[in-house]
């Protein structure tokens, strides 16, 4: 019995975490949020590592690795708030493609050429006005899609079925969130020709598992990062003589951050765990790590900053990238409420 | 309990709506900046007609009206219903008007007060500085005198309109050897002064709501000083309590509530009004119980202002921590309620007139934390408003110890 | 225009709150918990000084207060943890049934002498099985009747209907509840006589909502006993050489009781003064009381029992009577959940 | 991660479960007290077959097996499931033993092992005095020698065992002069001595669940102490850190919120189930995600145990925090899904079978205070957990000013 990682996943994290620790600086963030340079290069490296395939089987050239190795890489991820499609492309678009046969985009994706959007409006929490379908041709908009540079999109309608459809057959209009180290954007179809997936709503309500598990360790590795800027500033700084990690005030701070925070350690892994393991209790699991780190993270994102006292709001230390996508996390996939109500359903304790 | 303000305040307050209904077309528009002419134009009819600077007296440009809460109240409630502008209302104003009238020289008072209210002088304020957030006592910008002038080096940081100013007032440690509050003073200067730098201090909003500013040999004439050498301290603090309050009023936090319940009402998600939504619901009624607590709290607070008969010292230092929080809160809501599109921001078209609810809840973790952090708040409510000890200082061994 | 309390009422706190800490100490409570002695002697000493007919017009021998003066009472009261049919005589049933015209009963009850008791669970929140109206006669069960002790019960009934019924011809199981300052009863119906006071649905209504004014006030008043307490004993104990008072955790957990709890004040004054003036907004400013004084008077409840560390626990202080009845408080005439959900509903924002 | 325990242990497991179903009907039955003979045996039973006392060396009367935390997670696992009869395992069984297996005398351990771990000696532990809550260092009972004896005077507090006990572990201070944590002595001692006084401590329960015992002059023989005049300090610490850990599992949370989501599905208020109440519902799933955090941090901590490979100090010392904390949580949702009727107690028979949740709660919050407040808990996840720096020390002067 061993509840943790393998020597092959710590080594995993620890090559990753290296990796971006350099070419993830916060001046690559900075660049990135001002509309400057790319995630291409970064995106290319973690390919060139196996990261973009890590759910795609050796044969259509991927890593064929599992969703624990997938969480333990969105942790690195997170606490680098790295950019790029790691949760569109790497996990959900590989997950669903490769359930669904559709494995000829796999190669692509796996070597880091192709990157294939998620726009799942229609299902995660549709607005006035949704895709259609008719003959193989998609109408009308997706009002939330990741990523903006995808080369493909994979487009879920309320019925369950998935479409792929390229990038240049629809209109993309780039939309600004509060988190520039993820993109965005709304797709506009106007009897766009796509190519049917799956009419499987159970292999989207799958891919959405898998992705808010994996979005769950990114907020843990976000939030990590966040707490330990605080307590390393919080010993730096000084004020009424004293380090203000001195204060208990300040200490207490902290300590709840860490009390919160580290039992999700344990969470995200089984929760990634509990997919390879085709456990029962994997959907009920996603969901709970996605709402309770959303809730958890919040916590750490604020407090982190109240401990960072004014350089916490400035744009100086960068800390605002983190507390930003811990925020976006919150919402992408589902706000927490959202996604307990769905814990319940899948208990059976409500319809 | 009387919360009917009188016949004469009723007449008051129809005079109050005649000038709104009379003059509201000349007020300034959302493109007029601060060095408009409509803006000082507006200034002045609101001057002359006692509903700016009402209480300045009318030797240094003001109305010169007694002090009279009540008026106040209703010229702000009137004016928030109709949504007028309230003039300019800069530091300057509110900050350094009223430290000018209590300490200045008639020859200060005569030379400032007037441009200052009339918008013709923008001022900012250089109190806080990188290595002094919560703890002004420890500024270290100096101020040493060479001849007739002071010369300034050091920086200050939070100057939030530092960029827009002619003028600053500031403090600086003009006796390095005195006793850490005894050693400053408060000092007024031409923004236009050589030696001065400002920085934009890019916030996490993505906006410079702040500057930094930086002093090499800044000389300004000795004369240019508040009060007495090493008597700064007091002189800002003065003023100080007064900005703490006016951080987190009730009457925007029910506003801003408002626009969450109206979000809620017009908004769907998957065909459901969100306020179909029981636990959202909940959470907001929630906020608004917080609110209507902080309303009263509000009223009261108003009350003990006219009758002077209640303690409420604690009802008063308690506002900036919870009315800070609430909104922080409220925004939250504003985001949570709109899901995947609550993320908005900027130039994204979704945020439309359903306002920015992120960018508030940044803007109010900033509040949280400037002006005297969550932290600098609860120390202050146990020891002044319940009479706990202070914090134990360190002993001198053990500063060698920790510090350095 | 004056926001506060009246010369009037600060006297009447100040002569309730000078009666009640002669009349009520610590040892009062005590005996009562331990099932000796009896609130009488108390109750007859309340009504003398004009208390239990606050309600009730001069005509009928009460004292012709309002609302507002309730809510001072009831502040003092629960400052006090003073036991006694304060809510369900003086307030609930002598609003009643003054407003129905069943003028009777009014001039026993200010003078203390009869006591009538409300049993309003079908209406608050039934259970199993509901009280059933035929010919006058009641049958069934009422789950939830407070006090044990009152000489007649006004019994609502799902439709509206509320009777009135003497306690002989019910028959009576008394509850044991946490809070020993109250006393909670079952009473069971056997075709039991009654008689019609109303068939006024707004009139039950209008009942619980001023009950439910008063409960916040006694929330408010038994949490501010508990935040006294607890700044005072941190000022006595000692650990590690320090008062405990001296520890900023300390410090910060009596700041943020404080924070909390003083708006609160202000909030149950409007609160009284809404129903006096009746306001627009009576109903739903005491809901809101009364659902956020449950909310900050169990964190107070709570907070302050740990600041008293080890001895908050104990029965030695009997700090836990006013944890107890704040935590009664809670639940009595409606969950705040529940209560918040009636704010909504009072609004408009739902059905 | 590999979360099957391997052949071995489910052939473990299986004895396990065969000793359960043949022995289950000789467990002792719910009147049988402390002092039962039924108690007794079953408690031979539990030794013999190495369920009790597994690692305790056979010559002490134990059944002398190496330690494994997976077997003894496996009882621990199949005993809870068919809900049986763990033993008696008093603070002398847990807390006792471990220290004089470890820094007893040969005597001793022959002396007291074995009657400890079969329920012949029912022990008390003498730790917490009034004075010195979270603050064990400055405990004041203080034992003399006089001759061949201590004498002991002084007070302790929280003993929860006193009134059933035959023996006490206690500390006392021996060496008066000496630095605080270096005075203290380990003791033991018969209860029936004279001059202790046993007070039951009624507590907010109703219940008296801890007492106060008094020490006038009771008279000791010197032999009866563990490890060295001045050493009880450590001689205590060695099992302290066991206790913090087991108030809180994440098995009973678990089993606690299954107990409440039960109750939501079984109980109707208003014709409406509650588990439809969506406000309680998300409450529900709230503090389930929470108890699931807390259950994998437990499986986390037990994989440390075995693979010896990770570093989980701070998965470890938060445990406390947390889980009293969240198990107060849970036991509030049971009350306030029941409305009115959420606030019976005691004899109340709409207590029934459903739990008392109130009970619990009041019960969670003694034991968030105890064992280590939450701010001691705090300071310490701070201080070991994050290293960040101890609270300063007043000075001497200081002192003389605050303290007295």
């Amino acid at each position: 019995m061993e509840f943790g990682l393998s020597q092959d996943q710590l080594l995993l994290d620890d090559s990753v975490r290296k990796f971006l620790s350099a070419e993830v600086p916060l001046d690559a963030i900075r660049s990135l949020a001002a509309g400057e340079g790319s995630d291409a290069s970064v995106w290319r490296g973690l390919a060139d590592m196996g990261l973009a395939g890590v759910l795609i089987p050796e044969a259509h050239g991927g890593a064929e690795m599992g969703m624990l190795d997938a969480v333990v890489i969105a942790e690195a991820l997170g606490y680098a708030a790295c950019p790029g499609p790691f949760l569109s492309t790497a996990v959900m678009a590989s997950y669903l493609l490769k359930e669904a046969g559709a494995t000829d985009p796999l190669a692509r994706m796996a070597a880091g050429e192709y990157r294939v959007g998620i726009a799942f409006s229609d299902v995660i929490g549709a607005r006035k006005g949704q895709v259609t379908e008719s003959d193989s041709k998609l109408s009308g908009q997706s009002l939330f899609a990741f990523d903006a540079e995808a080369d493909a999109y994979l487009v879920a309608l309320a019925d369950g079925q998935v479409l792929m459809i390229e990038a240049s057959e629809v209109k993309r209009a780039s939309l600004t969130t509060i988190d520039k180290t993820r993109s965005v954007c709304e797709l506009t179809f106007d009897a766009s020709p796509a190519c049917l997936v799956t009419d499987d709503m159970a292999l989207v309500k799958q891919a959405i598992l898998r992705g808010r598990a994996v979005q769950a360790a990114d907020t843990l590795g976000a939030a990590q990062y966040m707490l330990d800027q605080a307590v390393a500033y919080s010993l730096e700084r000084k004020q009424f003589n004293r380090v203000v990690g001195s204060f208990q005030a300040v200490k207490h701070m902290c300590a709840e951050m860490a009390s919160q925070l580290e039992p999700c350690r344990a969470f995200v892994w089984y929760a990634g765990h509990a997919f390879d393991e085709a456990s029962d209790d994997a959907a009920v699991t996603a969901c709970h790590a996605k709402a309770h780190l959303a809730e958890v993270g919040q916590f750490v994102a604020k407090t982190s900053t109240e401990v960072h006292g004014g350089m916490g709001f400035t744009d100086l230390l960068g800390l605002h990238y983190w507390f930003k996508r811990i925020g976006f996390n919150r919402q992408l996939l589902g706000s927490p409420e959202a996604v307990r109500q769905e814990a319940a359903v899948l208990q059976g304790l409500c319809d | 309990m009387d919360l009917a303000y009188g016949a004469d305040y009723d007449a008051f307050r129809e005079e109050v709506k005649a000038f709104i209904r009379d003059h509201k077309h000349r007020q300034p528009q959302p493109g007029d900046g601060l060095r408009s002419q409509a803006l000082k134009d507006w200034q002045s009819v609101l001057i002359e007609h006692g509903y700016h600077s009402r209480t300045v007296p009318r030797d240094y440009g003001g109305y010169g009206a007694e002090p009279d809460i009540i008026k106040s109240r209703i010229i702000s409630e009137e004016f928030g219903a109709e949504r007028v502008h309230r003039g300019f209302n800069g530091q300057g104003v509110t900050m350094l008007t009223p430290v000018l009238l209590e300490m200045g020289t008639e020859e200060q008072k005569q030379a400032f007060v007037s441009p200052t209210i009339n918008a013709e002088i923008i001022w900012c304020q250089g109190y806080s500085e990188p290595g002094a957030g919560s703890d002004l006592a420890s500024l270290t910008t100096k101020a040493e005198l060479d001849g007739d002038e002071w010369v300034i080096n050091g920086q200050k940081i939070w100057t939030s309109t530092a960029h827009h100013a002619d003028w600053m007032f500031c403090l600086v440690r003009t006796e390095p050897d005195a006793p850490k509050h005894l050693g400053i003073s408060f000092l007024l200067f031409r923004m236009d002064t050589p030696g001065i730098e400002i920085r934009p201090l890019v916030d996490m909003t993505g906006d410079a709501n702040f500057n930094e500013v930086f002093f090499t040999d800044v000389r300004v004439p000795k004369n240019q000083i508040i009060g007495e050498r090493g008597q700064g301290w007091q002189v800002a603090n003065a003023v100080l309590g007064h900005e703490r309050g006016s951080l987190a009023t009730p009457d925007a936090a029910t506003n801003r509530l408002n626009g969450v319940k109206r979000l809620m009402r017009e908004e769907s998600i998957s065909g459901q009004p969100i306020i179909d939504n029981p636990v959202f619901r909940d959470r907001l009624m929630r906020l608004e119980g917080r609110v209507l607590a902080m309303q009263y709290n509000d009223m009261r607070l108003l009350s003990a202002k006219i009758n002077k008969n209640q303690d409420v010292r604690l009802a008063k230092i308690i506002v900036k921590l919870i009315g800070t929080e609430l909104r922080h809160e409220i925004e939250c809501l504003g985001i949570d309620v709109m899901g995947e599109i609550g993320l908005s921001y900027g130039d994204n078209p979704h945020v439309k007139g359903l306002g920015s609810w992120q960018y508030q809840y940044m803007f109010y973790l900033g509040l949280i934390i400037g002006g005297g952090t969550s932290q600098i708040q609860k120390n202050i409510i146990s020891e002044r408003g319940l009479g706990m000890p202070k914090e134990p200082k360190m002993s001198a061994a053990e500063k060698a110890v920790k510090g350095a």
